[in-house]
């Protein structure tokens, strides 16, 4: 019951990781980023209780604080503070993003199907899930032309990598899990430093106003 | 003998090292002299080496792997060396004349001291090198000395230009002969030539080898179509320079070429000989019919170099042909023409090159339109440029003749060959040949007629003045050179015996060819009778002269500008030849306002180099466009696309990884 | 011995250089219905001119001094190369084919200097076009002397005429024939005649050798004529020896008959042609060129 | 315990650099840190490898390569940025900042060099992104910000990606070994890997992910974008860091984790996708070099040039081990030459742009010759030891009969050649487009007189403790590449 509870949030991790691709507000997109985060929190809490691993409850503890707290708000705060426009502004309209999505997810069954994976504990499906929402994330960051969107787009990407942890192993090392949060956290700060020099040094963050490299 | 050799080169270093020290002027002479005393002890160490057929290696290890310095000398190597210490104890002596020049305009000097004495050490080097890998690193060190010294007048584009063009050309170069290296490493696990020596390769495989060798050392030696870059490069470096890289750098090429051919690969079909033997037809072609056209001086030289190392192929495509064919006297015989016109051409393009550097030296002109009248200022440079051009022409009693003979003597041997395609050839490359030779004349009459004879054209060489004695013994040196080896064919033979095995049963005067055994030159025989002749005639017959002035129509106004011009002498030949050398001309005529009445008309004609500009501008052009096309896709400054190619990466290769 | 035979033969060019000349001029003058100056005439010339003092341009160098007794030299010293009735030439020990033809080149580049040297536009003008027309005549000849060559299988003027004339009729063949009509051709430009050059006029125009020598006079005209003539009383008698030579007394004969009649030949060809424009005048080699390549060819195909 | 103080050292200097004489701090501190260095190659050459921390950290032939490379050039460039600075005004702040950051930046990298254990190491390349992003955009004008943006977020997705991967190469050996940290240990998983406890399935999809990820980092194309704009805007001495130590460290990863997948037999696919990606990136950067317009930016992609170099060395294995090592060596000290010499030149002349920089023989003659000699040596010319490396790989390329490859290698050599020399050649000649002598202070033009010194002499004579590491390198610590 318990494992199916955990594969359940999981799925819904994918789920909120498409709402974030659908998404058109700004707003929207970092509050389904909260909740992907509460999800694989409770996926990974569930996880913890079932194989009884300590340091798993850490994490989860970590990525309730981290990142469906501190950095949601952090990223409201910036957002606020900096006057940015609510909308999100992409390269591909929102209806392909989301039928995108869907390819993505099947190019990730397809990837690993024939590595025949499954963890002690999770079935088969979770690691295709998180190679896709891993994809998703990169996919939010080539399509989304905002700052701040791209930072959402990574930080999809790096749930996903959790995802994939907590399902694969059940986490990794505790240190190296640390330095994955601290890393994470500080990488955040410096990229909400950037977006900040940028709205003052170009009174946008619009990425697409940053080629001046071009050859 | 070694350690003369040694204590030469040590000469040469502690001279350049220690110049460093003196102020300007002193620096130069002991600079040069003491190059030039380290080039005359190498000179004669690598004689008396030849003489005594003195074989010896000399190997140091180094830690970086398939590395190892080693030193060789051997017939082949000491008689390259013998030629580049022979150009460069001419050249040195030159140099301390020249030189000043660079003291006057203020330049580093001391620093171009050091750059030339180093030059002739790398060249050595690259001569005795016994190591692929240590043979390439001197090889370029020699590429790059020179490269510095091309472009030494830094501020000047053409130089920058110039040597741009060289050290590219020879960096692809260099790419090849790398290729070439590792392909015979491939098989004989080392990088020794004795082990490259000792191989016996399948003929395929000796065919690339053989190729990647000729393009990579071709595009040195400035074979056509890999010559574009001579023709800017010998000009614009320094005169003693030019005629270094000239003379012998260009010969270090042909010098490898040797080893990789009858040394490495002796198994080279006939193909590949014909193969050779028509790309040296074609450049010594081409590269004479530019010659006569150019009005640069230098230029000029530079593309008769191009043309002399096309006949130095030629005598190597007939070696690689009687080498396949068995032909072996033949293939002796043959080989020592290349080598003697290889240090035929080393003499007298060195002495053409320091000629006109002494020319550039006192009338700081190349240009030969300007020129003219030379003769009367500078009486010697006049005698000793007349000496190089009647060997370079291949004129009897001059050494170029002997070693041109025996091309033609080989080339005409070949219908002893059994090979159809050799025997119908071989006349019409004579009959080419003989048009390079007919050019070659027209080239050097027009280079020294319209330079040094009639009247000054310009104030440059009006007001020309003789150079100093330092440069007039540099260029006797080479001059004498050219009539002793005319004279004494037989001392080259005695020298390259080692290499060809050839041993002519002549004596030191006579040459015979291999017909028949009866055909044979000799230009002591030639001289005396000239000589003879010319005495009589002029003892009999009184020059008894009235001085006048030149018949100018009667119209009592001689103007020098009425003199035939450097254009207009090679003209006949260019309009002849416009299919390949494709003239352009440009003619500028200022009206009054009569319109039948011309106030004052330009006439400029000029030629196309048509490699650079049907072969190589369109290439570069190409690869520039299609580069700046890909550059401008690929680094659009957008982050958004930047990301794209990293997820297109990431899922091109998991899939690579899926289907494996 | 040797050494007069060699002398002997030697002289005789060198003295029927200028009889040569009038006969062709003879000939000519004949065909015209004119009377034309007697067979001596050019002898009367040249020691006419020998005897005059020469005037030389103020602008001139050594070279000019120098220049006619080298071109004289030259001339002569190629002579020694030519057997007439004997194979025993001064030069038979080293008398290569390619060797002569270089030697005639020296020659050429001191009268193209000559030209240049008086800074005059006529001797400019001269050079340059004769050093084209050398130029352009240098394959045509080459290939020509190289069919001669392989036919006999030897280099060796002296060779040549002995094997010749151990086999006279078996080395004639057709490919000897195109062989020597294309040496012919290129005797008639080398030796500055119609249809290449006019030696009869100086026409700024269309002057080649005279506008060389524009400005010699006295003894250095003498020489250089007289060496202009040897030179084409060298190449008939290289074409005269080619054909059917026979040694001795009854050679010698034989050998005049030759000459004269090439130099009647050449007197035909001059007065039935018009000279060729310059630019022409390559067309006209071209076709000496591609004679000796015939005969090249045919002499594979006879093999 | 060399290890630990080794990393204790810089995180030191990140103290000292709040206090007033901190330049001279940081020249003293990495002065020692360079001692040892030395010291840690002396003892690795005796014992072979030597552990701390529990094994968490170690030093085996290719860290102590990597540490070598990032003593001596942190040392030569702390002596570098002290005129430096000065010379570009940087204020006290900013001056706080920069040696905060750049020790900062040393330490990750040498945790990087020294972690036996692949988390801590990803840490550590995570670390040097985060502390160089500020360094990237130092001078705080919009394209500085521009690139440090570009840098942050480019190399953060890539070393994100590395991140999955090292999670699934965790995954792949979990099951056999458990689920400690120490199987993330390199001598675990080789053993792992060699006694075949190891689902290579997984391994491959790991090493396909690290080699993305991390390859970002390093500059393989085309992964390489950020490149470019980071090296060209850092201040040089960060530059010359960079490019000459950063990109080593990325690449030694790759070769680490390929080593794992070697061992387990699928060699072909570690091979091959090293040799692509790195032929791939030779021959953009050539095509990129043809033309540009700024000499800081072409330095950089000439890093990516030689960077592909090196990765396509160590597809070719064996030999080619040797001398992708041998040419990340060379690399780095010729990089840092090209990247100081630069510097010298942007400082007295406050201009990057290629166009309007002539005849700097007149202006800064020594410069100039520092400059024209290190872009021969960075083409590969000899006598300089790019040349020797270049030759190996070409030959190592030969061997294993990667004919396509190395033909492509080629021509990528030669447009990189002829791009670099046209661009130089235009700055270093021609009527000076500067007045007057504008020749930098001489300890500014004494690293890089060090460097040329150390790039020359490597090209004919390599010293016997540096051959002992590539050997050792080669034959046991890379043998499954």
């Amino acid at each position: 019951m318990e494992v199916k509870l955990a594969e359940f949030f999981i799925a819904l991790a994918v789920f909120f990781s498409i709402t974030i691709v659908a998404s058109n507000r700004l707003f929207l997109g970092i509050k389904s980023y909260a909740l992907q985060s509460l999800s694989i929190a409770a996926a990974t809490t569930l996880i913890a209780s079932i194989e009884n691993i300590s340091h798993l409850f850490v994490s989860a503890l970590l990525m309730l604080i981290v990142k469906a707290c501190i950095i949601p708000l952090l990223l409201f705060y910036v957002t606020k503070k900096l006057n940015i426009q609510r909308k999100i502004e992409t390269n591909v309209t929102i209806f392909d993003s989301v039928i995108f999505c869907a390819l993505i997810v099947v190019f990730s069954y397809f990837l690993v199907a024939k590595f025949n994976l499954s963890s002690r504990v999770l079935g088969f499906n979770v690691i295709p899930l998180s190679i896709s929402v891993i994809i998703i994330g990169l996919f939010i960051m080539v399509t989304r032309r905002k700052a701040i969107t791209q930072i959402l787009g990574f930080l999809t990407l790096e749930n996903g990598i959790f995802m994939a942890e907590i399902a694969s192993t059940h986490g990794m090392p505790v240190f190296v899990e640390l330095g994955i949060f601290m890393d994470v956290l500080i990488g955040v700060i410096i990229a909400g430093i950037f977006v900040y020099r940028m709205s003052e040094t170009f009174n946008d963050i619009d990425t697409e106003k940053l080629t001046s490299f071009k050859e | 003998m070694i350690n003369l050799f040694v204590v030469g080169i040590s000469a040469v270093l502690l001279g350049a090292a220690l110049q460093l020290t003196l102020p300007k002027k002193a620096s130069l002479k002991l600079n040069y002299l003491s190059t030039a005393f380290g080039s005359l002890l190498v000179l004669t160490s690598s004689f008396l080496m030849l003489l005594k057929g003195y074989s010896n290696t000399f190997s140091f290890f180094s830690p970086i792997p398939l590395l190892k310095v080693s030193f060789h000398f051997d017939s082949l190597s000491e008689f390259f060396t013998f030629v580049i210490s022979l150009v460069a104890l001419s050249s040195a002596i030159y140099s301390v004349g020249y030189v000043e020049e660079l003291v006057e305009e203020k330049k580093n000097v001391k620093l171009f001291n050091l750059l030339y004495s180093f030059f002739f050490v790398s060249m050595i080097l690259v001569v005795t090198a016994w190591n692929g890998f240590y043979f390439l690193i001197v090889w370029e060190l020699m590429s790059v000395l020179s490269y510095m010294m091309v472009s030494f007048d830094y501020k000047n584009r053409e130089n920058e230009f110039a040597g741009y063009l060289y050290i590219l050309m020879t960096h692809l170069g260099t790419a090849f002969i790398v290729i070439s290296f590792v392909l015979l490493f491939l098989k004989a696990g080392t990088f020794d030539f004795n082990s490259f020596e000792k191989l016996s390769l399948s003929p395929q495989y000796a065919l690339i080898v053989a190729l990647c060798a000729l393009i990579g050392f071709g595009m040195k030696a400035g074979i056509v179509p890999f010559h574009i870059w001579l023709p800017y490069a010998h000009p614009v470096a320094p005169s003693n320079v030019s005629a270094l890289m000239s003379g012998v750098m260009i010969k270090t090429a042909i010098y490898m070429l040797l080893r990789f051919y009858f040394s490495f690969l002796p198994n080279l079909g006939i193909n590949f000989g014909i193969f050779i033997l028509t790309l040296g037809t074609l450049s010594a072609l081409i590269g004479i019919t530019y010659s006569f056209m150019q009005k640069d001086l230098k230029r000029l030289l530079a593309y008769s170099s191009i043309e002399n190392i096309g006949i130095i192929f030629m005598g190597l495509g007939l070696t690689i042909i009687f080498n396949a064919t068995g032909h072996q006297t033949l293939r002796d015989f043959t080989l020592v023409g290349v080598l003697f016109h290889t240090v035929n051409h080393a003499s007298f393009k060195g002495l053409l090159f320091l000629a006109s550097g002494a020319v550039l030296k006192s009338c700081h002109t190349k240009n030969i339109e300007k020129l003219g009248g030379l003769i009367k200022k500078m009486p010697t440079t006049a005698l000793l440029f007349l000496i190089g051009s009647m060997a370079i022409c291949a004129l009897p009693p001059f050494n170029g003749f002997m070693s041109e003979w025996i091309v033609y003597q080989s080339l005409l041997s070949t219908f002893k060959l059994n090979n159809e395609t050799v025997r119908l050839l071989s006349p019409l490359f004579a009959a080419a040949l003989a048009v390079t030779g007919g050019l070659a004349l027209a080239t050097f009459v027009k280079a020294f007629g319209i330079s040094f004879l009639g009247n000054p054209r310009s104030k440059h060489s009006e007001n020309a003045e003789e150079v100093d004695t330092f440069m007039k013994t540099g260029m006797w040196i080479l001059a004498l050179t050219c009539i002793i080896f005319g004279i004494f064919p037989g001392l080259i033979f005695k020298l390259t015996e080692g290499f060809t095995g050839y041993v002519p049963t002549d004596n030191l005067f006579h040459l015979t060819s291999l017909i028949d055994g009866k055909s044979s030159v000799s230009n002591a025989a030639v001289l005396t009778a000239l000589l003879t002749v010319f005495t009589i005639s002029y003892l009999l017959i009184k020059a008894d002269r009235t001085v006048y002035e030149t018949w100018d129509c009667g119209l009592n106004e001689y103007n020098p500008k009425a003199q035939y011009t450097a254009t207009g002498f090679s003209q006949p030949i260019r309009r002849i030849f416009s299919l390949i050398l494709k003239p352009v001309r440009r003619v500028d005529v200022r009206r009054k306002a009569f319109k039948y009445y011309t106030q004052q008309m330009k006439v400029e004609e000029e030629v196309t180099p048509i490699f650079e500009k049907y072969l190589y501008l369109p290439t570069a052009l190409s690869i520039t466009k299609t580069a700046d096309f890909v550059r401008s896709k690929i680094h659009c400054g957008n982050i958004n696309a930047y990301l794209f190619y990293i997820a297109l990466t990431l899922i091109a290769t998991l899939i690579y990884i899926n289907v494996r | 011995m040797e050494v007069l035979i060699g002398i002997v033969q030697l002289l005789l060019i060198v003295i029927l250089a200028p009889g040569v000349n009038a006969v062709i001029h003879k000939t000519k003058c004949l065909i015209r219905g004119q009377k034309g100056p007697s067979i001596l005439q050019p002898y009367r010339d040249i020691y006419k001119l020998l005897n005059k003092r020469s005037v030389i341009s103020d602008t001139a160098s050594w070279i000019s001094r120098f220049a006619p007794y080298i071109i004289f030299s030259v001339s002569v010293v190629a002579a020694a190369f030519i057997p007439v009735f004997s194979s025993k030439t001064l030069f038979h020990f080293s008398s290569d084919v390619i060797g002569f033809t270089y030697l005639m080149a020296l020659g050429t580049l001191f009268l193209t200097l000559y030209g240049l040297d008086q800074g005059s536009a006529f001797g400019g003008l001269g050079s340059s076009r004769e050093v084209t027309i050398a130029a352009l005549a240098e394959p045509a000849m080459m290939i020509a002397i190289f069919t001669v060559c392989i036919m006999n299988g030897t280099s060796s003027i002296s060779e040549i005429f002995t094997k010749l004339s151990v086999h006279p009729l078996q080395a004639f063949s057709v490919s000897s024939v195109f062989s020597l009509l294309a040496l012919l051709m290129v005797a008639i430009a080398e030796s500055a005649r119609i249809p290449v050059d006019n030696p009869e006029t100086h026409l700024e125009l269309t002057m080649v050798h005279e506008a060389m020598i524009l400005e010699a006079s006295g003894r250095d005209l003498a020489l250089i004529e007289l060496g202009s003539l040897i030179k084409q009383a060298i190449f008939i008698s290289f074409i005269a020896s080619a054909i059917f030579p026979i040694s001795g007394l009854l050679g010698f004969i034989w050998y005049l008959l030759k000459v004269f009649s090439i130099a009647i030949l050449i007197g035909f060809i001059e007065i039935s042609n018009a000279k060729l424009r310059f630019f022409r005048v390559p067309d006209f080699l071209a076709v000496a060129f591609t004679l000796s390549v015939i005969s090249l060819i045919v002499h594979y195909l006879e093999v | 315990m060399e290890l630990i103080v080794l990393l204790f050292i810089p995180l030191l200097g990140m103290v000292a650099s709040f206090l007033p004489k901190r330049e001279y701090a940081f020249l003293v501190l990495s002065g020692i840190d360079l001692g040892i260095g030395v010291e840690i190659c002396r003892k690795v050459l005796e014992e072979g490898r030597i552990f701390a921390l529990s094994n968490y950290l170690f030093a085996d032939s290719l860290s102590v390569l990597l540490i070598l490379i990032i003593t001596v050039l942190s040392f030569l460039a702390g002596i570098y940025s002290i005129p430096y600075l000065s010379a570009e005004n940087v204020n006290e702040k900013a001056k706080s900042k920069f040696y905060f950051l750049i020790n900062a930046f040393i330490f990750s990298m040498l945790l990087t060099a020294v972690s036996n254990n692949l988390g801590i190491l990803w840490v550590g390349i995570e670390a040097t992104t985060l502390s160089t992003a500020f360094l990237v955009s130092f001078y705080k004008n919009p394209p500085s910000l521009e690139a440090g943006w570009k840098y942050l977020i480019i190399c953060s997705v890539g070393i994100a990606f590395a991140l999955f991967g090292i999670v699934i190469l965790f995954f792949s050996v979990a099951p056999y070994l458990g689920y400690e940290a120490d199987v993330l240990n390199w001598t675990n998983l080789m053993s792992a890997a060699t006694s075949n406890k190891i689902n290579i399935n997984l391994a491959k999809l790991a090493f396909a992910f690290a080699l993305i990820g991390f390859g970002t980092k390093m500059g393989l194309a085309p992964m390489h974008t950020w490149l470019p704009d980071a090296h060209s805007q850092a201040p040089s001495p960060v530059s010359a860091l960079l490019s000459g130590v950063l990109l080593n460290c990325a690449a030694a990863s790759i070769l680490r984790i390929g080593n794992v997948l070697g061992a387990t037999g699928e060699k072909e696919i570690v091979s091959n996708l090293l040799i692509f990606f790195g032929t791939l990136s030779v021959f953009l950067a050539g095509l990129f070099l043809l033309k540009q317009k700024d000499y800081k930016r072409m330095f950089a992609f000439s890093s990516m040039e030689h960077m592909g170099l090196i990765a396509m060395s160590s597809g070719f294995g064996g030999m080619g081990i040797f001398a992708a090592m041998f040419h990340m060596l060379n690399h780095a000290f010729t990089k840092s030459l090209l990247f100081m010499s630069a510097g010298n030149v942007l400082c007295s002349l406050h201009t990057r742009e290629i166009e309007k920089i002539r005849g700097l023989f007149k202006t800064m003659p020594i410069t100039a010759f520092l400059l024209g000699l290190g872009t021969l040596a960075i083409t590969g010319t000899p006598p300089f030891n790019i040349f020797s490396s270049e030759f190996l790989i070409i030959t190592s390329g030969f061997v294993t009969h990667h004919l396509w490859a190395v033909g492509i290698a080629l021509a990528g050599l030669t447009m990189v050649f002829a791009g670099l020399g046209f661009h130089v050649t235009k700055m270093l000649f021609g009527e000076p487009s500067f007045e007057g002598n504008r020749e930098v202070s001489f300890i500014q033009l004494l690293t890089p007189v060090i460097l040329l010194i150390i790039v020359l002499v490597g090209g004919i004579y390599m010293c016997q403790p540096v051959e002992e590491l590539l050997n050792d390198i080669q034959n046991n610590v890379l043998r499954f590449v």
